[in-house]
């Protein structure tokens, strides 16, 4: 059952993919069609990560509602470090912290990963269990709840319905 | 005036491009010229993007398709290098 | 909408310099990477957005559409790994760093396991 | 326009080239390399080369680049690449 | 017919498949794998006879567009060859490895595969930048085979050769692209097609570049260090590959742009391969390394081929005759070809590569046999490919007038002798040994290369020479007489007896005038002398196939119609004298010496029919006498050539050593019969250009001159020895100095007196050699002062030399006064008095050696040690008293003799002599030689008579008893009365017995090996510094070939 | 010192050798007639839009075949050259695992990558691209697993056969060119098809596939061979 | 076009430079692989005709009037091959560095000498 969800959630990533790429066209699709089975079959055993994706409403609208808020983020990110980079004195207070997450499927740290290190002067060094440690270019806490509420929390509150 | 603002931003993602050289140049260390090598892939897209649409080529854009896997597994590489995992 | 696009993509070039900039400008490498990979992501998905509204008609969207999903995806990624990588054979934070929870944690492994 | 580029291209790949050249560390060097190709390949869709372009992109940086690399593991004492 | 596509698919489709069926099964992708290798061979050369039968050349279109817009192959003649060649190669080294590829991994078997389809691949593309994809993928592939041995050498060599040839695609590329914008085409049919588009600065460049990149391919003599390590280091398989297959192909690849090049550049190639095959050479002289060695051979050979292909097209404006293309370009490149792969695979049954540890070769006779029919090819003599190549090369060049490139090239070549040469010396002569690793799949290779020289050079000879079969005689009976080896002497030299006695009654009477009278010298005075071969015992191998094979060529040089066939024999003769005068125990520095200034003359013969050729239009031996222009020139080239062989003063250092230390039935053949070889030539020569000035100089007179002090000299050097052949030999040098002197008379009464001299010195030179071949063979020593008292001993031998001396030293009644009386009467006839009165002391001093001769070594008090000794073999006495019996009869008949020699030369000379009976009458007095017999007889008879009365018991006292009765000396012998006996003489006459000639060519020898080790200097071993001496090169080249 | 003296002044004879090729060299403002051709007849003649890959894959098959021995040869090489470690077992330094996020990041491009490499050589004869440039994007994505699973091993067996059998196909497409179409590695053998569109260009998307399949395993060959050799 | 012509000459110099004055072998092969760019870079710039585009036919480029449209494909065809022969070698050379540095310890070009004169 796990591998057949993650064959089609694989099969549909991929068909996405080539019509994207090649545009709506019948020869393109047998031809994306064959291919795109074939390299289902190759990787579902593999592609473990695909099975993480709920697929529910609720996870879609949350799916959305994500984006806005990671490009909300990522705008506000970028302001901030143009400002800081801007000013002469280059006001930064580096530092490494570490922030607890709650999430446990590994599509979803991924993309928890990615986001905390897109937006606002945070950069995922490592990770070790449940505790990610993050490059702040601006420590405000050193404590790892108060960090992780700052940092973290603000997406995996929808990373968690999105992957579980 | 389109063509004025598509230009004036090829300018300065040229002037990226050297800043990102002048930090290629002087290091101090290899991260940092990875990081420099990184930000020129990223501007370099930009740039090929901006060719193929003074070219009027949508097909240049698997060009920059390439570019930007590329830049990633080169990265990935060299940092997996300095860890000692290769 | 040719205009619109232009200037999209000069707010995008703008970022892209800023990145740039902060890469020059930074003290460290993970600072340089904080600069280089924001202000860069933020800028070339303006920069190709940009482009894409602004020749609407070669229908190249969907193919920047990939490209920048491909980039958002990737560059943390790589992001991650380098700055991994560099922590990991020591090279140092600036000065003006407050703390590292990281080296902290290793050493005390480091202690426990001798 | 096309010029300017290729002109400031060019300075920057040539000077990476002396960089290759000129860097303490290997690795550095190759890095310097890698961009030479990375720029030449934006050189040749300039040129109106695409299918080039995409080839030194995928070659000439990234899987020299790689193979350079995996060859490195081999020969130094690893590590003492980190500076400089 | 296979399409020759099927050449590139089932090499790829093997290569491809090869990695997977390993997996599954070893023995199946090694079947698979030589099968490949075969079935590529069986097309290339089922092309290569489609082609030959007449078909017309083919042109293979890819992609079904017709030539410049797709890639498109030729197979013609030329390319049919050189691809069946390369397949060869490929296919006997892979056999020759075969071991190696058992054991390795499956990659190497794939690599060779892939090198050769890229070799092929350069032969057959007409298309450049095809061209550089073949070039690249022979050089990667050959870049990983280096690794197949896995040592530090081999590695280091193949990183150079890494870099040296990216530098060289480098430059192809970019003169490729730059011909492409000019020329719109990578065609190069179509390139030639409008060659003036390149004709600009920037079309020289372009090409100029491409050119440079395939000349560095071909490793030209500074460029090439990389190529050296990579011949020395790499295992003997692959670069048996590298140094024929790979460089064919870029040879070929030249001549393939050859017709895209102006005369600037073809003068360019041809300097390029001039230097490269001068200076390898040189450099290779100072080699020890037998790899390196032949690498610096192989190097050198490829730009005698690259010279020679640049001059041959130069001259004929780009449309050769398609013969002299063959003969010169395809022999000379033939030769080379087969000998050094050959050579290579050799090398690779040693561990050890020094070139003086090779000596385990001279017990396998198979190896030794292969060993040397290749270092005789390269030296470039017959049958082999590369002699015919060299022969019309130099006659080519002299008829278009490059006289520089024929001084270039016989340097070259002779400077290649020398350490070939010198290697087969040591193979032979020395006792360093190693172990070798002998097995079928490895001796195979270099059997068949062998064979195939051997047929290359006798079907050159049927195709393109109409040799009469006789010709064929010397190696073919020589040939037939290693087959039967295994048969005692005795047969053998009865047989070998026979045959030149058959040979001899077939021969003679075909000739008339001198030809018969040297025929029977050559041939009578051999038969004679063969008899005292017959004491040895045991199986004597390898000497009858010599000895017939001088005798037979020496009898065909007499019989040669052109300049071509008595070049040929020349050859012959020398190659066997010299390996009969190696077999002698000592033989090593002097045999050397002796090929050297035999090839050096040679080489000066050569060089003397080139021009005759280029006067007379003709190879005709006839049609040289029509010759008026540059007489003296050509005149000079072949008095030198012969003089060689006479050993003429200043060019003799060769002989007292190899006259004396050859064996001691070997010597007499080849001082009394060999060296009237060169008197054969000289009177050849002389008789049509004899009359010729340099400047204001009468040669001919200055040959006296050299005749007479050579006589003088070799006379004085006989005096003052203390080894008895050596003493031989130094007076043989100043009888042969005589001849000369009588021959440069050009008059009637001289040349008589040449030949009778030469008779007379056949007789009594072979007599006396023999009697002390006979006196060695009991004593063990050659030192006269260690013999004494022998004629109680010895009586028969003792009765032998007193004749001989007799004879030698010109007093009555013995035939040496007849010469001597007729070489007198000549020179006075001819107004050469100070030249005759030389020779009138020389003669006289003569008498010095001979009372020493018979005294030291038969008279005096017995040797204690010699006292039980017996007479020589009954085989040495029988030739000795046939001599006698000869001597006798010209001395007491010399009319017998004269009468025919005048008859043959009346041919060149009005006569000047009467005959009355017996009497020989000439402008200045008479001769009878019986009334001069008898009267003489008659004097010495009463003397005799009464010492035998009155002598009646000799006392007999101890040697050395007289000192026993004092105090004992250090060294006893230096007291005996034979030693040191004519010191006196040396405070008088030793100044001008002083080596000022050996001296000189010691010092020339030392010179060249100072200036050989100065310019390896070069080869720092260093990659960086050979990449920057291939830049430097490509500028230096380009700066001198006039660009801009 | 004297050294780079002497090669400066060889470099700067060479410069002023070459000068002549960018100062005689007029820019080319019209192609010249062989090119000329290949874009005029070339798309009706073998049907593909990219004329360079008709050029590479048709009119120059030739050198493109010998391209794909060229790397071959390259792979064959690095394997003859290093040799492979005995068992990983022995493997004496340990190798660093890769983080956690790069483990997932690659699970989830893999597929994404390696469908691209296939629409770059599937699509050569209509975009930028084709064998090479696909193979090259095949192996980057294979390169990223073993970026981020450096234990694993790769089955070689699949790989070889891979390999062999694209190359042996690529030939066997060849030869039938010579005896259902023109010439050798004819891409006509197949209908031409509707010029601009996926199946069209006879034989060209096969070649390019089966060169990008073979590029592909001939590139990860040489990673492979790097990175599991002796240190 | 001239001017990428320049900048492709530039880079073989500077290339042959570093091969010839840095001992390094890895340098070397660095040299190398930048004078190959070099060569790549003047190819392409020989193919080129100013103002035209790719020959790629698409929607924006018709059959019909592709002569008049493109730059010369030859040249990105031969470049193609160029850079993947760049490649094998590279690849090629660096095994042997890998396999000098294994037997001797150092990548100094001036310690394979072994093999002179």
């Amino acid at each position: 059952m796990k591998i057949f969800k993650q064959g089609i959630l694989l099969l549909l990533f991929l068909l996405l993919f080539w019509v994207l790429l090649t545009s709506i066209d019948s020869q393109e699709l047998i031809a994306g069609g064959v291919i795109v089975i074939l390299l289902t079959l190759v990787f579902s055993r593999k592609a473990a990560v695909f099975g993480d994706f709920q697929i529910t409403f609720k996870s879609l609208i949350y799916s959305i509602a994500y984006i806005f808020v990671f490009l909300a983020a990522l705008v506000r990110s970028n302001l901030d470090v143009a400002f800081r980079v801007l000013s002469p004195k280059l006001p930064i207070n580096p530092g490494i912290v570490k922030v607890k997450t709650s999430l446990n499927s590994k599509t979803g740290r991924l993309v928890l990963a990615n986001s905390i290190t897109l937006t606002p002067g945070t950069l995922t060094v490592e990770t070790k269990g449940d505790h990610f440690y993050i490059h702040w270019i601006d420590v405000s806490t050193q404590d790892v709840d108060l960090a992780s509420q700052e940092i973290v929390s603000k997406f995996e509150k929808y990373l968690e319905v999105m992957f579980g | 005036m389109a063509d004025i603002l598509y230009n004036t931003s090829a300018v300065l993602a040229l002037i990226a491009i050297i800043l990102a050289a002048w930090r290629l140049l002087k290091g101090p260390n290899v991260a940092d010229r990875v990081v420099a090598l990184d930000v020129m892939t990223i501007i370099s897209i930009s740039l090929i993007v901006y060719v193929a649409s003074i070219a009027q080529r949508v097909i240049y854009l698997d060009v920059a398709m390439v570019y930007a896997l590329i830049s990633f597994i080169g990265v990935v590489a060299i940092a997996r290098y300095l860890e000692r995992g290769l | 909408m040719a205009v619109f696009g232009g200037i999209i993509t000069f707010v995008g070039s703008i970022f892209l310099l800023l990145g740039a900039l902060g890469i020059v400008r930074m003290p460290d490498v993970y600072n340089r990477m904080q600069a280089g990979t924001k202000a860069t992501t933020l800028g070339i998905l303006l920069f190709l957005a940009g482009i894409a509204i602004g020749h609407i008609e070669c229908m190249c969207i969907f193919r920047i559409l990939i490209l920048i999903l491909f980039i958002i995806f990737t560059n943390p990624i790589s992001s991650h790994a380098l700055a991994r990588a560099a922590h990991h054979i020591g090279i140092p934070l600036t000065d003006k760093s407050v703390t590292d929870a990281l080296a902290e944690d290793e050493s005390e492994k480091e202690e426990a396991i001798s | 326009m096309i010029n300017g580029i290729i002109i400031v291209l060019g300075i920057i790949m040539i000077a990476s080239a002396f960089m290759a050249i000129y860097m303490r560390s290997l690795l550095s060097s190759i890095i310097a390399a890698g961009v030479i190709s990375l720029l030449a390949s934006i050189i040749y869709l300039l040129l109106a080369a695409p299918d080039v372009a995409m080839t030194e992109a995928a070659i000439g940086s990234g899987l020299t680049t790689v193979v350079f690399l995996y060859a490195f593991n081999k020969v130094k004492g690893r590590g003492e690449d980190n500076h400089g | 017919m296979v399409n020759p596509l099927y050449l590139f698919i089932i090499a790829l489709g093997t290569g491809f498949l090869l990695s997977l069926i390993d997996k599954l099964y070893r023995s199946v992708s090694l079947i698979l794998f030589y099968a490949t290798l075969t079935a590529m061979l069986g097309i290339a050369g089922q092309w290569l006879v489609e082609i030959m039968r007449g078909m017309e050349a083919v042109v293979i279109y890819t992609a079904g567009f017709q030539a410049p817009y797709s890639i498109n192959l030729r197979l013609g003649m030329e390319e049919a060859v050189f691809v069946f060649l390369a397949n060869l190669v490929g296919l006997l080294s892979a056999i020759y490895l075969f071991n190696k590829f058992r054991h390795s991994k499956v990659n190497a078997m794939v690599l060779f595969l892939m090198m050769i389809l890229g070799i092929n691949g350069l032969i057959m593309t007409r298309d450049m930048f095809n061209l550089f994809v073949f070039m690249e993928i022979t050089s990667i592939a050959t870049y990983a085979l280096i690794g197949i041995n896995r040592n530090t050498e081999s590695l280091s060599a193949g990183f150079k050769y890494i870099i040296a040839g990216g530098i060289a695609s480098s430059f192809f590329l970019i003169g490729t692209i730059y011909l492409y914008r000019l020329t719109g085409t990578l065609n190069i049919d179509s390139m030639i097609a409008s060659k003036e588009l390149i004709a600009g600065n920037a079309g020289f460049i372009a090409l100029f570049l491409a050119l440079s990149a395939i000349v560095i391919e071909l490793k030209p003599f500074p460029a090439n260090g990389w190529a050296l390590d990579v011949y020395q280091a790499v295992d003997s398989g692959v670069v048996a590959v590298i140094a024929t297959a790979s460089s064919a192909a870029m040879f070929f690849v030249i001549y393939k742009l050859m017709p895209l090049l102006n005369i600037t550049m073809l003068d360019l190639l041809a300097g390029i391969g001039g230097i490269t095959f001068v200076f390898s050479n040189l450099v290779g002289l100072k080699q020890k390394n037998a790899k390196r060695l032949l690498g610096y051979s192989s190097i050198a050979q490829m730009g005698l081929v690259l010279t020679a292909l640049s001059l041959v097209m130069k001259g004929s404006c780009g449309i050769p005759p398609k013969n002299l293309l063959i003969i010169v370009v395809g022999g000379l490149f033939l030769n080379h070809f087969l000998a050094k792969a050959g050579l290579f695979w050799l090398a690779g049954l040693f561990k050890e590569q020094d070139t003086d540890k090779w000596s385990v070769i001279r017990r396998n006779p198979l190896l030794l046999f292969i060993f040397g029919s290749f270092i005789f090819a390269l030296v470039g003599l017959p049958p082999f490919p590369g002699f015919w190549a060299k022969w019309e090369l130099i006659l080519y060049l002299a008829k278009s007038g490059q006289h520089f490139w024929i001084f270039t090239i016989l340097l070259g070549s002779f400077l290649e002798a020398i350490y070939l040469i010198r290697w087969l010396i040591s193979v032979v002569k020395d006792t360093v040994e190693q172990e070798v690793v002998l097995s079928f799949q490895k001796i195979l290779p270099p059997v068949l290369f062998m064979i195939g020289l051997y047929n290359a050079g006798f079907l050159m000879i049927i195709n393109y020479y109409s040799f009469n079969p006789l010709f064929f005689a010397p190696l073919m009976v020589a040939a037939f007489f290693f087959g039967i080896d295994w048969l005692p002497t005795k047969f053998k030299g009865i047989f070998t007896i026979a045959v030149i006695g058959a040979f001899a009654y077939h021969v003679v009477p075909q000739l008339d005038g001198i030809y018969q009278i040297f025929a029977v010298l050559f041939l009578g005075g051999g038969l004679i002398q063969l008899i005292a071969t017959l004491q040895a015992s045991g199986k004597r191998t390898g000497f009858y196939p010599f000895v017939i094979m001088m005798f037979l060529s020496l009898g065909i040089l007499l019989k040669s119609e052109t300049t071509l066939q008595f070049f040929y024999a020349w050859e012959l003769m020398t190659v066997s004298s010299f390996l009969l005068i190696l077999r002698g125990g000592k033989a090593r520095n002097h045999s050397l010496l002796y090929i050297l200034f035999s090839l050096a003359g040679a080489y000066f013969i050569l060089t003397g029919f080139a021009y005759a050729f280029a006067a007379a239009g003709d190879i005709n031996i006839l049609s040289i006498t029509n010759i008026t222009a540059y007489s003296s020139v050509i005149y000079t080239f072949f008095l030198v050539g012969f003089l060689i062989k006479t050993g003429a003063l200043g060019l003799h250092i060769w002989l007292p050593g190899s006259y004396a230390e050859s064996e001691d039935d070997v010597s007499p053949l080849i001082s009394s019969i060999l060296s009237k070889a060169g008197i054969f030539g000289m009177m050849l020569v002389a008789g049509i250009f004899g009359k010729s000035l340099f400047g204001k100089i009468e040669i001919s007179a200055a040959l006296g001159w050299l005749g007479a002090i050579t006589a003088l000299i070799g006379t004085l050097m006989a005096i003052f020895q203390e080894d008895i052949k050596k003493l031989l030999a130094y007076s043989s040098m100043g009888q042969l100095g005589y001849m000369v002197l009588s021959v440069a008379m050009l008059s009637h009464l001289g040349w008589i007196s040449a030949l009778y001299m030469s008779f007379n010195h056949l007789f009594f030179k072979a007599l006396l050699f023999i009697a002390i071949a006979g006196v060695i063979s009991r004593t063990g020593t050659r030192n006269m002062c260690e013999m004494g008292g022998l004629i109680k001993r010895m009586p028969y031998s003792f009765i032998s030399v007193l004749i001989a001396i007799i004879a030698l030293s010109g007093v009555p009644p013995l035939s040496g006064f007849g010469s001597k009386w007729l070489l007198y009467t000549a020179g006075i006839e001819r107004g050469w008095y100070l030249q005759t009165a030389v020779a009138f002391f020389a003669s006289t001093i003569a008498f010095l050696y001979c009372y020493r001769l018979i005294h030291t070594i038969f008279l005096g008090q017995p040797k204690p040690k010699f006292k039980e000794i017996k007479e020589a073999s009954l085989w040495y006495l029988i030739p000795q008293y046939i001599l006698i019996m000869a001597i006798m009869a010209i001395s007491m008949f010399p009319n017998l003799i004269i009468e025919p020699l005048a008859a043959a030369v009346n041919n060149y000379f009005s006569t000047t002599i009467d005959w009355n009976g017996y009497t020989v009458i000439s402008s200045l007095g008479y001769w009878n030689g019986n009334a001069v017999m008898y009267v003489t007889m008659g004097v010495f008879a009463l003397p005799l008579i009464i010492l035998i009365l009155t002598q009646r018991r000799p006392q007999l006292v101890k040697q050395f008893n007289i000192v026993f009765a004092a105090e004992r000396p250090d060294r006893p012998e230096t007291t005996h009365v034979a030693n040191n006996f004519f010191a006196p003489y040396q405070k008088a006459l030793g100044f001008l017995a002083y080596p000022y000639a050996t001296r000189f060519w010691s010092a020339v020898s030392e010179w060249t090996q100072t200036v050989a080790s100065l310019f390896r200097q070069i080869y720092t071993g260093n990659g960086q510094t050979y990449a920057l001496h291939i830049i430097l090169y490509v500028v230096v080249l380009y700066f001198i070939s006039g660009g801009r | 010192m004297v050294k780079r003296f002497l090669i400066l002044l060889v470099l700067v004879f060479f410069v002023i050798m070459l000068l002549p090729l960018v100062s005689d060299i007029q820019p080319q403002t019209e192609l010249n007639p062989l090119a000329k051709k290949y874009v005029k007849d070339g798309p009706d003649e073998l049907g593909s839009a990219n004329l360079v890959t008709s050029v590479i894959v048709t009119y120059r098959g030739l050198d493109t075949l010998g391209e794909v021995a060229v790397l071959f040869i390259a792979t064959a090489g690095v394997g003859f050259m290093l040799r492979r470690r005995k068992g990983s077992k022995t493997n004496p330094q340990k190798k660093r695992e890769s983080s956690e996020i790069l483990q997932t990041g690659t699970a989830l491009l893999t597929p994404l990558i390696f469908l691209f490499g296939i629409y770059i050589f599937l699509h050569g004869h209509l975009t930028p691209g084709g064998g090479f440039q696909g193979g090259v994007v095949i192996a980057s994505a294979i390169l990223l697993s073993m970026l981020s699973f450096p234990q694993s091993e790769i089955n070689h067996k699949i790989l070889n056969a891979i390999e062999s059998l694209s190359g042996v196909l690529y030939l066997v497409i060849g030869i039938l060119g010579i005896y259902l179409a023109a010439g050798f590695l004819d891409n006509r053998i197949l209908p031409l098809g509707d010029f601009g569109r996926l199946f069209s260009a006879g034989a060209i998307p096969v070649i390019y596939s089966l060169i990008g399949l073979k590029v592909g395993s001939e590139l990860v060959g040489i990673l492979d061979s790097m990175q599991r050799s002796d240190s | 076009m001239t001017l990428v012509s320049i900048i492709g000459f530039v880079l073989i110099i500077v290339g042959l430079w570093g091969m010839l004055t840095q001992n390094n072998i890895i340098k070397i092969i660095i040299g190398f692989s930048i004078i190959d760019t070099g060569i790549h870079l003047l190819i392409v710039s020989i193919g080129y005709i100013k103002g035209k585009t790719a020959p790629i036919i698409d929607s924006v480029l018709l059959k019909t009037d592709a002569v008049n449209q493109v730059v010369d494909p030859i040249p990105s065809a031969l470049v193609l091959t160029a850079i993947v022969i760049g490649l094998a070698v590279t690849a090629l050379m660096l095994v042997y560095a890998v396999n000098l540095y294994q037997r001797k310890q150092s990548l100094d070009i001036n310690d394979f000498e072994e093999l002179k004169w």
